[in-house]
């Protein structure tokens, strides 16, 4: 992938983000940032490249340090997130 | 292991994983589909992580290390478990500090990424052949490392202050706006001298100067106004996450960047909105301590009625519709339970009762949607300000639990009051006004006085929420 | 750019158009199907490159043909567009 | 000429035009910023246009072609001459058929793009070292001209039907479905085998398959269900620009592919929605042919009201609220015009007028806005269904003018009528009604008789819809 190409999937996504974002029920909002918390941890993708490379020491060890954080923040951000919606409920269901 | 050798499928994999993410958001444009939005969320991110796992298996002599790869399994198993326990024992009203504390996760990960590829550019494929760093990949790295650095240390902050261990109060260093400007353009400086050495003391440089902006830019801005820079440092890790995706040439961590960086953004944009506040205003800080201050003293001796819970169950009982409209006051006391069972037993009595939310009642976006919602009020009973604003006419009864700066005429008239401009219910429409709060004395958010406790139709019910709302409910059960 | 690159700028346009379109009130509904009508003659870049390909006489002239249609296409397309959200007006403008 | 060769400024122009485009639908979600979109709609237009000029000079032995490059601009200028004629010259309530032969325009373009792709594949960069079209590309160009070609001979017959050349009866052939079918699996077969053999007979076959289909496909579809036919041609046109943008690696032809393909599918799943009607069943056609059967004859014995239009001066004269609902009748009689005069001679009475507009009305999407609009309605005084319903319960009189099916009860009520489940206007909550049609028999669109006509407040108003309106402008202005 050039640059262009990742520039050009990136100003797509961020319309994507504008218009996703904005139809978001404002009764929702903080489920939300609790959930853009989650997926932000995608990073983990870079600290799983980088604990997995024998080629230096250093960068691993950065790396798995990283791979804990970003963990916990998929698992709790996820987890947290599970545990709000769960508790939206409508009329009928009571 | 480099980027462009990453298998067709892999590539696919990370773009559904993208695509999955977009989903988990636009499942969230309402409650019925929200749930199974987080499910393709966790899909997402499954997909994300074992595609990574797979391709890059970490080697040692070309056969796949065993000791490396538990390694990482046990990173992760570590993180899930202290994630999982956190999002478990954490209370509802605690969360706009546990948000603070994730983000400042988020943001140091992103610091350890980029300093990883910086000490191992060839795992990331950003390597030249003469053996230098990628001059385009410097820089994605040098701003990643910043942003991430400053979402980290500004979420400490925001964390501490709104944990409470630490002064809500602004602090205001004389000449901050100099010191802070001057240390964000030797950052962004050094991004750019970066590119022409790669030395390790430029990229150390890079890294401290952003942890020190990160303070120095959240300590100023008060307690209160914690939400908007919690929002805004969402939208700074997701900005970071995007900088690792140029870097790494990964369409899931672009993707994600864009949408978390366009979230936080937005959620900031709709707070300074709905508080008619420009968002430099609030980056600039102060705002938050003027509350201790304390305004419009003199107004004070104007005349006002006091009711008991014994009156306010006496009347709403009478009524044929009752509008509730909780604020931050509903929350530090915790009164939502109580409320629900109120409302419950006005039910019962025959009343029509609806919940009122402002968008910026509380102290962050959706804060009332979500404590009623633990307190099992349903959704379909909760209505945004422009879908009730035309009921109050009709009300007999506004029931103001812990609001304040959310039902102040004064936004609407005076053009010198801070929350000028601002939305507010239509209170004053209703017959009756019944407005719990501890004391005459405190004020809202914004610090002003409410012209509503003086009106003759308001009735005064000063004592903590919870318990005020016990007590009519005990009236209200005989 | 390679395939892939693509086939995810193509993705995130589909969310992109499914949002924006959706975004459009229904008044302008005429509108929109003249303005799409017109930038879908985009394909004047496939003919326009056809055209001027000095290599075949035979595709330089399907070229020329389709750079006539696309153009047909574009400048009525925006005109009649330009045209009728001239008569859209407000209460206050008269 | 290759196109990974393309400078990057010309990537990045491209990707600007793209993004260009869609700032222009985005213009359209209000009038107030739809101009300005549709300039940057033409910026984005020029820039992709001024790019391929710029990035593909024609050239001979080495030098710039002076030949070439004339012919191709006196092409464009051609095309823009009859382009803009055309555009000055069209009357509002010819749009349909417009669009319908713009489409066929952009779908022959397509076919004719993919053929010159076919012929001179080195010119577009798919050519393999081997000399061979890469089988990629082969698919991309298959479909594109495939669904190029379908757009071409299908628009043609929408525009036939529309404009009044052929009649819009839904012409059935026995086994059609059999044929068409089997028509499709032949051309995607052949796609398929064309990445095997690029022999000239593959893709010949494939276009004229298509065109054929494509008349196949449109030929029993009623004259009536064309909108519907029309919006989705339009997104054929759009994933054809696609397809081509994936052969040429053309962002704004990509960008411009989805926007395109997804707003025609939008409108058609809109319109086949407020009509509810599944899509399926428009394109199996028949439908459109149903009016001329006509039904419920045994019910016409019913009695109704007459009125002239003295009486319904009279009675708008002395009314406070009147809403006006325009259908397919109004376009059919222009009476947009006089309809405006109306409203303004009302007006000047102290009488309250609004217009209120189905999604439906009329026979393409906005309609009935475009014509007002035309005719100096000002867009604040027309309303959507939504808005307005919950009016009718206050107007005086509601004043139907060349509408049917969107105020036919029986959607409401009865099961069996085609009409079921669409949502209507409730003007029989209006204290009286008036109905402009031309006669007791003629039915709408649906085909279906209508209940209103015999309601006790009803006052039928027979005559042309722009007749009517004048006589009664006369009688107000007395
Ligand atoms: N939601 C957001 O996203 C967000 C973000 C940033 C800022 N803000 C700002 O926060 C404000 C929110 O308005 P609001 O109306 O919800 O709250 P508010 O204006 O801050 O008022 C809170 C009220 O609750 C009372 N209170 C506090 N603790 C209580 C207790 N235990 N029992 C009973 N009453 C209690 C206070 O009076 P006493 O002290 O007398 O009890 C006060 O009147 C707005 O100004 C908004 O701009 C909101
Ligand atoms: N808008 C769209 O996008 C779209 C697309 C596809 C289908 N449709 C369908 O089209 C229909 C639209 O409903 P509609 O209520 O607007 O129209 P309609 O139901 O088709 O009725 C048209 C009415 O106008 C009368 N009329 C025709 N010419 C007239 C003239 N010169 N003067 C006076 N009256 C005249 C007709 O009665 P006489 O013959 O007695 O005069 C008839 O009652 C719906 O069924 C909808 O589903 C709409």
């Amino acid at each position: 992938m050039d640059f262009i190409s990742i520039l050009s999937i990136f100003v797509m996504a961020c319309f994507v983000g504008y218009y996703v974002v904005w139809s978001v029920t404002p009764a929702l909002h903080t489920p939300l940032m609790a959930v853009t918390n989650a997926i932000s941890s995608v990073i983990i993708v870079g600290a799983l490249v980088a604990s997995a490379a024998t080629t230096s020491a250093a960068s691993s060890w950065l790396g798995l340090a990283a791979v804990v954080m970003a963990s916990i923040n998929i698992f709790g951000g996820f987890a947290v997130t599970a545990r709000m919606l769960a508790m939206y409920k409508s009329k009928k269901k009571g | 292991m480099e980027h462009t050798v990453l298998p067709a499928w892999a590539l696919l994999a990370y773009l559904a994983s993208g695509v999955l993410f977009i989903l988990a958001l636009r499942g969230l444009s309402s409650p019925a589909t929200s749930r199974s939005g987080n499910r393709y969320g966790m899909i997402g991110m499954a997909i994300a992580v074992v595609t990574t796992l797979v391709t890059h298996v970490p080697e040692t002599a070309g056969a796949p290390d065993a000791v490396a790869i538990a390694k990482i399994l046990a990173a992760i198993a570590l993180g899930a478990a202290i994630g999982v326990t956190t999002a478990r024992r954490i209370q509802m009203t605690a969360m706009p500090q546990l948000v603070a504390a994730f983000h400042s996760l988020v943001g140091l990960a992103a610091v350890l990424v980029g300093l990883a590829a910086y000490l191992n550019p060839g795992a990331f494929g950003i390597l030249l052949p003469s053996g230098a760093i990628n001059p385009d990949s410097r820089i994605e790295m040098g701003l990643g490392i910043a942003i991430g650095a400053i979402t980290f240390s500004g979420s400490v902050i925001a964390f501490l202050k709104l944990n409470g261990n630490m002064s809500g109060a602004a602090i205001m260093l004389p000449g901050r706006h100099v010191i802070n400007l001057g240390t964000i353009v030797a950052i962004l400086g050094l991004v750019g001298y970066f590119t022409q050495d790669e030395a390790l003391w430029v990229i150390a440089a890079i890294t401290l100067l952003s942890f020190i902006i990160g303070f120095l830019l959240i300590i100023p801005i008060g307690g209160a106004d914690m939400p908007v820079v919690v929002s805004m440092l969402n939208s700074y890790s997701g900005w970071a996450a995007a900088a690792m995706g140029f870097t790494l040439h990964n369409t899931a961590m672009i993707i994600t960047g864009a949408l978390v960086g366009s979230s936080g953004a937005i959620l900031s944009y709709i707070m300074c909105k709905a508080m008619n506040r420009s968002f430099i205003s609030v980056i600039a800080g102060g705002f938050g301590a003027t509350p201790d201050a304390g305004g419009g003293a003199a107004k004070e001796q104007r005349p006002w009625k006091r009711g008991s819970a014994e009156d306010a169950a006496f009347l709403m009982k009478e009524a044929e519709n009752v509008i509730i409209i909780p604020g931050y006051g509903m929350a530090v006391a915790q009164a939502q339970h109580v409320l629900r069972e109120m409302a419950d037993l006005l039910r019962k009595e025959g009343v029509n009762v609806k919940f009122a939310i402002h968008p910026v009642a509380g102290r962050m976006p959706g804060h009332m949607n979500v404590l009623l919602a633990e307190a099992n009020v349903p959704y379909d009973e909760v209505f945004e300000l422009e879908d009730i604003q035309g009921e109050f006419a009709q009300a007999d009864v506004a029931f103001i639990i812990g609001a304040n700066d959310v039902v102040n005429p004064a936004a609407k008239t005076d053009k010198s009051s801070p929350i000028y401009g601002m939305p507010v219910f239509d209170v004053d429409k209703a017959k009756t006004i019944m407005f719990i709060k501890r004391s005459m004395g405190g004020v809202g958010y914004a610090g002003v006085d409410n012209d509503v406790f003086y009106m003759d139709q308001t009735m005064m019910l000063l004592a903590d929420a919870k318990k005020m709302v016990e007590d009519i409910n005990k009236a209200l059960a005989h």
